[in-house]
């Protein structure tokens, strides 16, 4: 275990930040701007897999930039957590760059320049979550992620954008200033600090019971992006914007971030013990079970896809909650290798609906009856980011949600484990039928019409492909990730 | 809102009652304000400034950087006035009176403001004869307010008055002129831009002082520096700052009075006035 | 001395008195200001010189002065107080006032 | 200074400043303004402020009043209070 | 001396109650003009008389002068009113 | 009660300022006309200079101009005895010398203000401007 | 506009220096004169400022005061200095005539307002003001105009003190300025 | 005692600049702009070399007219003083140059006197900051007043003289109020000198006259800051004035009068005197939460962004009031701290207004529509600003509101956190309208209508001059430079200062 001092972690952050003159720059220019972003991504993808050994190591990687307070300073610092998100982040990032190159010059969507900037900053915020050594760096990141997602989200301008644009600041900005803010400054003001800290910050006696069941829920509800009910209708709402935005921001980077900082709320700043001895794990864990089920059983009756993978996440994210909140060891190993494992498959999901939007003009499930045969491989993808959502073998999805029952199973709450059962058949019934239309059932208007529905374009293909074939890796060699869990929770 | 008012006042007023239990009496001769730091400057001011009006030597000395803010309120006052009521569209009639026949020529449209000769003078729209009996006395009595203003102004230091009060009554010689003749005679004895330089001209010459006595290597306002370049001594030269500083002030309040009563009674048209 | 100076103070008193009571009883505005404009006049002629006089008791050069000073005052009010009455009743008739006759006393 | 004439023109002060305020004509107030500066310079003479009454002398009458006449001579005299 | 002063301005203060009751219910603007001239003129010797009650004339007679002098400018503007505008009870309209 | 007489009698001075400073504020709350305002401001300010005032005076002082000094510039600093009791307080006359320069100042400017409104409005009743500017 | 008439308002009033010269010279002895008496200060500085205001005043307002002077100013003055306690006396006299008429209990029958208009041939501009104010002055009576053709318009409080106007106070006022020829 | 010239040189150097102005504009109206800019470059570069010397060797004296303190007039310059001087300054100028266009073209012939009142407005301010005497202080506001009484009537030509005259009855009575606290002050001390009177006051705290002093100076300094109840005067005021004057006075008046007050608090009253003796504290700050959650709340009803952003200032103003009312020396942190932030950040908003009204001759709500396409730097301004105001965390708006919430929670003063937070989410909602309308709504139906209603008015719009667009992008930067050294300000400048007049706990 040792701290080094390295200026890596900022210069990772900032390169999306770096890149976004360059590509107001080249505005004009297309390709070059969009390689812009390649060279970015790479560059990023690299920095972050340079710090992996000595993560693995043990080490953890720290630089300190300035203070802001006292004994609070906006600060980086690597552990396994950070890392294990920053891969995610990182990674997908370039695959989504490619999607997006596909998707947005395919329909000849307005604002590509802005569309791109604003992407850039929310992975730069990304990053920064993933990296922030304490909670006001988080609080910072996270809000930066808060707006500069906004553009995105409303990319279309148009009112019905501008609606779900409200419904998302009003929940995202809301509980954000409302809840976390006042959540984080009552912690600094008992502690004095707010370092992340395997152990949590609180001394022992330091909080009584009720203050710290709010101070808790303020801050599982305050971080409104990782959707727990109520607080989950921006996530169905912002599914207006262009699918790879939904693809990685309300896949991976967003929701994954309001997640994330629930977990390093929960194990760094309140420490597992402390939440053990006031046995307040459950609650939480009861507030996720609820918000799986409900939402599992809204997402049966959506018909448009977005909507329903949406509110699939909105299950999924309650599933990582659950995990950590067990406050077992396999269950937080479970819930938190499931930001990874979910993030594949959702993003396979995603990218799916995205090439069927481009390729046909289609929405709705209803109007996908037999188009797996005319778009075979997107439809195999969408069948294996369906597998890996649902946890079934050969997708690293199943090893989540395997830690989860573990973690069920040691824990003293066994309803949690008929909660688990359940929402996985609710899970596969809610994806399977799709397949099943698309390849199985025969839709007759469409057939009388004369265009023939191809593939969708090269750009958009690859990535599904990749992403796909990256959820299938990961059920053969999930350690690198389970290790670095491992590392970062003592376990 | 009559009776919010009346309960404001009363509210202010019963707080402001509650407190005069505290105060010392009336006229009583040790009560903290007329003993702490007046003693001083009753006692040590002739000596430390030479000037025995003590009003005049704390007004222009010890607290002269207060008087040099009044004197710039002053200026502002001006300038303000100038700045919301001056209206540079001038009239578009001209009135002419021959003053032998009494024949009145109007001029309409652009024609220049043309300068009153011996035979025709310039007049008001809505005209009035000149009150003789006023014209007269005032043009007498305007030479002895002058003077007399002047005289104020330089007697600062040892009768009341001083600066202001001077410039003050300076400029009222101007505003009689100005009722009792007519707007336009008094702003041909004194133009606009003349009396706009003067003002700046009057608070030039106090910061100027201050600046100088700075220069010579003193504090702001500092006179006693002064005597470096004077040919008195250090204490004395405290009243011949204080004189000049007080001159500065006249200067400016005398233009600054006029500039405001012509703004005001012509509605910024320099035309016609009351 | 002091007999001249009280003499003179109580005429002037008298005349102020003459103005006060003549301001208030005159029946309109114009025969309002002959006592307004004139007996004050004189109140002020009169009160003056007894304080120069009263001023005199120590003779010297700058007592001489002050007394001539204030003689100053009564030559400045006998300038301008006729005047100041003179436009005020101009303006009256200009203000188209009505001045009282006989006939309104019924 | 016997107090007998200070309260007496502070009564006077008084006097003027509610007839000021509360006279339905504005050349009217402008007039009994000049009277209540009047009864501040003598008030101010009491209290053997001579510089302050010499202010307020040449202020009250010379200057401030006859703003006040020029304003009202080129607005209006009607008030409905 | 001095006692005689004293009731000398006392006196000039009730007389100037007259002036006072002209000024403020005076019928027209122009008796309002009347008091105040006349108060104006009593204030003159009431100046001079405070400075001999404070044995300080030479400090007051400045005073009273400057008083001679402006308050004869109050009069003639406030009287100018009615020489420009004509009417005692005129107004202008609204334009 | 002969307390409070007497507190009133040793200090009337500061009453009858308080009385007249609310008869200002009430001018300047209540009345409807601008330049009655004005003067109601007027008074307010000639108030707190009454205030001031007040505190500078002493019984039994003379004005605060040293007597038989009669000044020369440039000659010989005099050696006079001064008793600070003889003489009133001269600070808050100089303080009160800046209020009437201020008030005097802004006077002018509210003046010049309300000519402007008037030339804009035709009118200088709060309630009538307000009506016009509502029409608009 | 004509050519001739516009030549008219450039020819400015120049042309008298003399006369200038002596309104600027009496003028300014005149101030200074005033000077000495208001400051009663002997002090080198201060007679030096006197000097400076006196010529100040006496520059920019040499027109004011004596705009036209005549030769015979002197002797004008002298005679108006003569006129003064006349002036003053009658005054008195009349003052204790209206005082009369003040106190009177049935004061509203002794007083009759009215107007006169009287006629003189006085001319110049400061006769003609002398005349007004003395008329102003003695009590009973107040002008009310007076044109540059010398006719006043009197207000007087009764017949008597109209009875008595023009009189001898319009010869006296007459020649002190030289105009009862 | 340090010898240094710099206390005088910064009121001098504007005063001569606006009398030579004002002089110039008679003779040759070119010179007045540079003469202007000279004489505040100067008092800028004075406020800075004030911040080092203060810095370096501590409270500078300086002695006016040379007389030693209780008798002559002192400058005290301090650390919390040189802050808010160089923040003064910094804003005159910047504003000065980013106004140039626009005043040349608002006054024509007025030129000289117009910036003469400007650069005598500053003086004010920067007097009022620097001066450590209770009487010169009044004096020094007066002329601020007045200036900004002049200032505020040159703007729209309907309203702004009535809102201005207004402003000069209700700043008349403030100021008058204030006169009266330290008449009371003097009355019962005898003295005006802050420091002197506060070594004087330590006897005399059971006095009911120094209370209705202390009440009175507050209450006059409350009316000149427009908190909630006696706010009425300012939204119209800085709403209809012209834009190159209102923001110079949005930022600065009511940030200074604040600093007054805290002033006052620390400076003349004692911390003691007013948390331990008096016990008001509670009823300020319930005030304070009311002023907070009020101007939001009206903000929320207007249409005229102009208008908006001055509710916003009252809202704000009851941050800074509440704060340093907590009585604890967080809140006073975070009070201070937030003067400085709030000048920026008001100042940003108010230059992107200018930036707009210059282009759109017209800040109403509706003619925001689609102006993210055409004028992207400002409304990026914009953003920067508004993300400040609401409080998002790389800004400086967060740290202030990090220390005033903190100090809220100290205190136990919950009610103040809860308004603080409320008026975030208010202002979230305020800017995010404003936000929306402006990047939505470009669509064609919109263009449409432009082509009929007013054609030349919204097509033609491009990008604010480049001297605007400049002084926008110092401001912005500003914002997050002053957030990201926020923490040094505390350490450096304001915990020092606190300590030095024992408000540290």
């Amino acid at each position: 275990m040792d701290y080094i001092t390295s200026i890596k972690p900022l210069l990772t952050v900032l390169v999306s930040l770096a890149v976004i003159p360059f590509l107001i720059v080249t505005s004009k220019k297309p390709n070059i701007r969009e390689s812009c972003t390649f060279i970015a991504g790479g560059v990023k993808f690299l920095l972050v897999l340079s710090m992996l050994p000595a993560i693995l190591a043990g080490n953890k990687i720290v630089f300190n930039m300035f203070e802001i307070a006292s004994g609070v300073s906006i600060a980086f610092k690597v552990d396994g957590l950070g890392m294990l998100f920053a891969i995610v982040a990182s990674s997908l990032w370039i695959v989504t760059s490619m999607y997006s190159i596909g998707y947005m010059r395919t329909l000849n969507e307005h604002g590509q320049t802005r569309y791109y900037c604003f992407f850039a900053l929310a992975i730069f915020a990304t990053i920064g979550v993933a990296f922030s050594a304490n909670l006001l760096t988080l609080y910072l990141f996270y809000e930066i992620l808060s707006l500069a997602t906004y553009p995105l989200v409303t990319h279309h301008q148009d009112k019905k954008s501008r609606i779900s644009g409200r419904r998302y600041l009003i929940f995202i900005l809301g509980t954000s200033i409302a809840l976390v803010l006042p959540a984080m400054l009552y912690c600094y003001h008992i502690t004095g600090t707010l370092d992340f800290s395997i152990h949590g910050i609180f001394a022992s006696g330091q909080i009584s019971k009720p203050a710290l069941t709010v101070v808790l829920l303020m801050f599982v509800f305050g971080f409104a992006k990782a959707g727990l009910m109520p607080f989950h209708s921006w996530l169905p709402a912002a599914m207006v914007a262009p699918t790879p935005v939904s693809a990685l921001l309300h896949a991976v980077a967003v929701v994954k971030v309001g997640v994330f900082s629930i977990v390093r709320v929960i194990v760094c700043i309140f420490g597992i013990d402390l939440l053990a001895s006031f046995n307040l794990g459950v609650v939480v864990a009861s507030l996720a079970s609820i918000t799986i089920i409900v939402s599992s059983c809204i997402a049966m009756s959506q018909d448009e896809l977005k909507r329903r993978l949406a509110f699939s996440t909105v299950s999924q994210l309650s599933y990582i909650i659950l995990g950590v909140a067990l406050l077992t060891p396999q269950g937080q190993l479970g819930g938190i290798i499931h930001i990874v494992m979910h993030a594949f498959g959702k993003i396979t999901l995603f990218f799916c609906a995205g090439a069927i939007f481009v390729a046909t003009g289609k929405k709705y499930i209803s109007q996908m009856k037999g188009l797996g045969k005319q778009m075979p491989i997107t439809f195999a993808a969408f069948f294996i980011g369906a597998l890996g959502v649902i946890g079934l073998p050969p997708t690293g999805g199943f090893f989540s949600k395997w830690f989860i029952l573990i973690g069920t199973i040691e824990s003293t709450q066994k309803l949690f484990l008929i909660v688990l059962l359940l929402s996985s058949f609710l899970n596969a019934f809610y994806f399977l039928p799709i397949i099943y239309q698309a390849f199985f059932s025969k839709d007759e208007k469409e057939q009388n019409l004369p265009v023939q529905i191809k593939e969708a374009p090269l750009f958009c293909v690859i990535p599904i492909v990749i992403t796909a074939i990256i959820s299938v890796i990961l059920f053969f060699t999930p350690n690198v990730f389970i290790n670095l869990i491992k590392i970062a929770l003592g376990i | 809102m009559k009776y919010i008012g009346l309960l404001i006042v009363a509210v202010c007023g019963g707080i402001l009652l509650s407190a005069t239990s505290d105060f010392p009496d009336w006229g009583y001769s040790q009560s903290p304000a007329s003993t702490y730091l007046s003693n001083h400057y009753i006692e040590k001011s002739i000596e430390e400034t030479g000037v025995p009006n003590l009003v005049t030597s704390v007004l222009a000395d010890y607290r002269s950087f207060d008087t040099m803010f009044e004197t710039a309120v002053i200026f502002c006052a001006g300038l303000v006035c100038f700045l919301l009521l001056r209206n540079y569209n001038r009239q578009k009639k001209f009135f002419y009176r021959h003053i032998s026949t009494g024949v009145v020529l109007c001029f309409k449209d652009n024609c220049k403001n043309l300068p009153a000769s011996k035979k025709f003078e310039q007049m008001d729209a809505d005209w009035i004869p000149h009150d003789l009996i006023i014209m007269t006395v005032c043009r007498i009595l305007i030479p002895f307010i002058q003077i007399y203003a002047l005289y104020v102004v330089a007697h600062g230091d040892f009768s009341p008055g001083g600066g202001f009060q001077g410039g003050v009554i300076f400029g009222s010689s101007f505003i009689l002129l100005a009722i009792s003749y007519n707007l336009q005679t008094a702003m041909k004895k004194i133009k606009e831009k003349i009396l706009g330089l003067l003002s700046a001209l009057g608070v030039l010459i106090y910061v100027g002082i201050g600046i100088i006595c700075m220069f010579l290597g003193g504090n702001f306002l500092d006179y006693s520096q002064l005597a470096k370049i004077l040919p008195v001594d250090p204490i004395h030269v405290r009243a011949l700052g204080m004189l000049g500083v007080e001159i500065g002030v006249g200067i400016a309040v005398m233009a600054v009075m006029v500039v405001i009563y012509v703004n005001i009674a012509s509605e910024g048209r320099h035309d016609e006035g009351l | 001395m002091n007999f001249f100076v009280l003499l003179f103070l109580i005429i002037g008193l008298v005349f102020f008195t003459g103005g006060a009571v003549g301001i208030i009883r005159m029946p309109d505005f114009y025969s309002r200001l002959h006592p307004a404009g004139k007996l004050d006049t004189l109140g002020i002629l009169a009160m003056v010189l007894g304080f120069a006089l009263f001023n005199l008791k120590t003779f010297s050069i700058s007592e001489l002065l002050l007394s001539i000073k204030m003689l100053l005052i009564v030559f400045f009010v006998f300038l301008s107080s006729p005047t100041a009455t003179h436009s005020i009743v101009d303006a009256g008739i200009r203000a188209g006032l009505r001045h009282w006759t006989k006939e309104d006393k019924r | 200074m016997p107090w007998q004439i200070d309260l007496i023109v502070l009564i006077f002060v008084i006097l003027c400043a509610i007839t000021a305020i509360s006279v339905k004509d504005l050349l009217s107030t402008a007039i009994l303004f000049g009277a209540y500066s009047f009864m501040m310079c003598l008030l101010w003479a009491i209290m053997g402020a001579v510089d302050v009454a010499f202010t307020e002398a040449s202020v009250g009458a010379g200057v401030s009043t006859v703003f006040f006449v020029a304003a009202v001579f080129n607005t209006t005299r009607r008030t409905k209070d | 001396m001095n006692t005689f002063f004293l009731y000398t301005s006392l006196y000039l203060c009730f007389l100037m109650l007259f002036s006072l009751y002209r000024a403020m219910f005076g019928p027209t603007v122009l008796d309002r003009l009347i008091g105040v001239n006349a108060i104006g003129s009593k204030t003159v010797i009431l100046l001079l008389l405070i400075g001999f009650i404070y044995e300080r004339v030479d400090m007051f007679i400045d005073i009273a002068l400057a008083y001679a002098f402006l308050n004869f400018i109050t009069v003639v503007a406030a009287s100018r009113y009615f020489h420009k505008r004509k009417g005692l009870y005129e107004e202008s309209t609204l334009k | 009660m002969t307390d409070f007489f007497i507190g009133i009698m040793t200090k009337y001075n500061y009453w009858l300022y308080i009385i007249l400073m609310m008869i200002g504020l009430y001018a300047m709350i209540v009345k409807n006309n601008l330049i009655k305002k004005i003067v109601g401001m007027n008074i307010f300010q000639t108030a707190i200079i009454l205030f001031y005032i007040s505190i500078g005076y002493k019984t039994n002082a003379t004005i605060p101009i040293i007597k038989n000094a009669h000044g020369d510039h440039g000659t010989g600093a005099h050696k006079l005895i001064i008793h600070a009791a003889d003489y009133i307080n001269p600070l808050p006359h100089v303080l009160m010398l800046t209020a009437i320069v201020v008030s005097v100042a802004t006077f002018g400017v509210a003046l010049a203000l309300s000519v402007k409104i008037y030339q804009r409005y035709q009118t200088l009743e709060e309630d009538e401007i307000r009506m016009r500017l509502r029409e608009k | 506009m004509t050519i001739s008439e516009k030549k008219e308002f450039k020819n400015k009033s120049s042309g008298k220096p003399f006369k200038s010269i002596l309104s600027f010279s009496l003028t300014f002895i005149l101030m200074f004169g005033l000077w000495v008496i208001l400051s009663g200060n002997f002090e080198p500085l201060l007679i030096f400022l006197g000097l400076f205001s006196s010529f100040l005043c006496a520059f920019f307002f040499k027109d004011l005061l004596f705009s036209d002077p005549d030769s015979d100013f002197l002797l004008i003055m002298f005679r108006f200095f003569k006129y003064i306690p006349w002036l003053i006396f009658e005054i008195i006299k009349a003052n204790f005539h209206l005082l009369y008429l003040v106190f009177h209990p049935r004061m509203k029958d002794m007083i009759d307002p009215h107007v006169v208009v009287i006629k003189t041939g006085l001319k110049k501009e400061m006769s003609i003001v002398t005349m007004a104010n003395s008329i102003t002055l003695t009590p009973g009576t107040i002008t009310i105009n007076a044109d540059r053709e010398g006719v006043f318009k009197v207000h007087s409080i009764d017949k008597e003190s109209a009875e008595a106007l023009p009189g001898t106070m319009l010869k006296k006022t007459a020649r002190i300025f030289g105009e009862d020829k | 005692m340090i010898k240094t010239f710099y206390p005088a040189l910064l009121v001098i150097a504007p005063l001569l600049a606006a009398l030579l102005c004002s002089g110039f504009s008679w003779i040759q109206k070119k010179f007045c702009y540079p003469i202007v800019l000279v004489g505040l470059a100067i008092s800028l570069f004075s406020a800075f070399k004030l911040l080092m010397i203060v810095l370096t060797s501590g409270t500078i004296q300086y002695r006016m007219a040379g007389w030693a303190p209780p008798f002559g007039i002192e400058y005290r310059i301090d650390l919390l003083n040189a802050v808010v001087l160089l923040i003064v300054s910094a804003i005159a100028l910047i504003n000065l140059v980013a106004s140039h266009k626009s005043v040349l073209q608002d006054m024509k012939e007025k030129l000289g006197a117009f910036y003469s009142v400007y650069v005598l407005f500053v003086t004010g301010l920067l007097g009022v900051v620097a001066t450590g005497d209770l009487f010169n202080l009044y004096v020094l506001l007066e002329i601020t007043s007045l200036t900004s009484y002049a200032l505020i009537a040159m703007g729209d030509p309907d309203r702004s003289p009535i809102a201005s005259l207004n402003y000069l009855f209700i700043g008349v009575i403030g100021a008058s109020f204030y006169l009266l606290g330290v008449g009371y002050l003097y009355i019962m001390t005898g003295s005006l000198n802050m420091i002197n009177v506060a070594d004087i006051l330590q006897n005399l705290h059971g006095s009911s006259a120094v209370l209705i002093g202390f009440i009175f100076c507050m209450l006059g300094l409350w009316i000149k800051m427009a908190l909630f109840p006696l706010h009425i005067w300012l939204p119209n005021a800085y709403s209809y004035t012209s834009i190159s004057v209102g923001r110079l006075i949005a930022p600065l008046m009511t940030k200074i009068m604040v600093y007054v007050m805290i002033r006052l608090m620390l400076n003349v009253f004692g911390f003691n005197y007013i948390f331990e003796t008096l016990e008001l504290s509670k009823v300020v700050v319930w005030i304070a939460s009311i002023a907070i959650i009020a101007g939001g709340v009206m903000a929320l009803a207007q249409k005229n962004v102009k208008k908006i952003f001055a509710y916003i200032i009252v809202s704000e103003i009851g941050y800074m009031v509440g704060g340093a009312w907590l009585g604890n020396q967080t809140g006073m942190t975070g009070s201070i701290l937030h003067i400085i932030n709030d000048a920026v950040m008001t100042f940003a908003l108010f230059l992107v207004v200018g930036n707009i009204t210059f282009c759109l001759k017209n800040a109403h709500l509706n003619n925001f529509k689609g102006l993210f396409s055409k004028m992207p730097w400002t409304m990026a301004g914009l953003v920067l600003a508004g993300f400040s105001i609401i409080g998002v965390p790389p800004t400086c708006g967060f740290f202030s509101k990090w220390y005033l919430i903190l100090g809220g929670i100290e205190a136990g003063a919950y009610h103040f956190v809860g308004a603080l937070i409320i008026s975030s989410l208010i202002c979230a909602i305020l800017f995010f309208k404003i936000f929306e309308i402006s990047f939505f709504e470009s669509s064609i139906q919109n263009k449409q209508q432009n082509e009929h209603k007013n054609h030349d008015k919204i097509a033609g719009i491009t990008e604010a001059p480049v001297s605007m667009l400049i002084s926008l992008g110092l401001t912005s930067a500003t914002l997050i430079i002053l957030g990201v050294y926020s923490d040094s300000i505390v350490k450096n400048i304001i915990t020092p200062f606190l300590t030095q007049y024992k408000m540290v706990i």
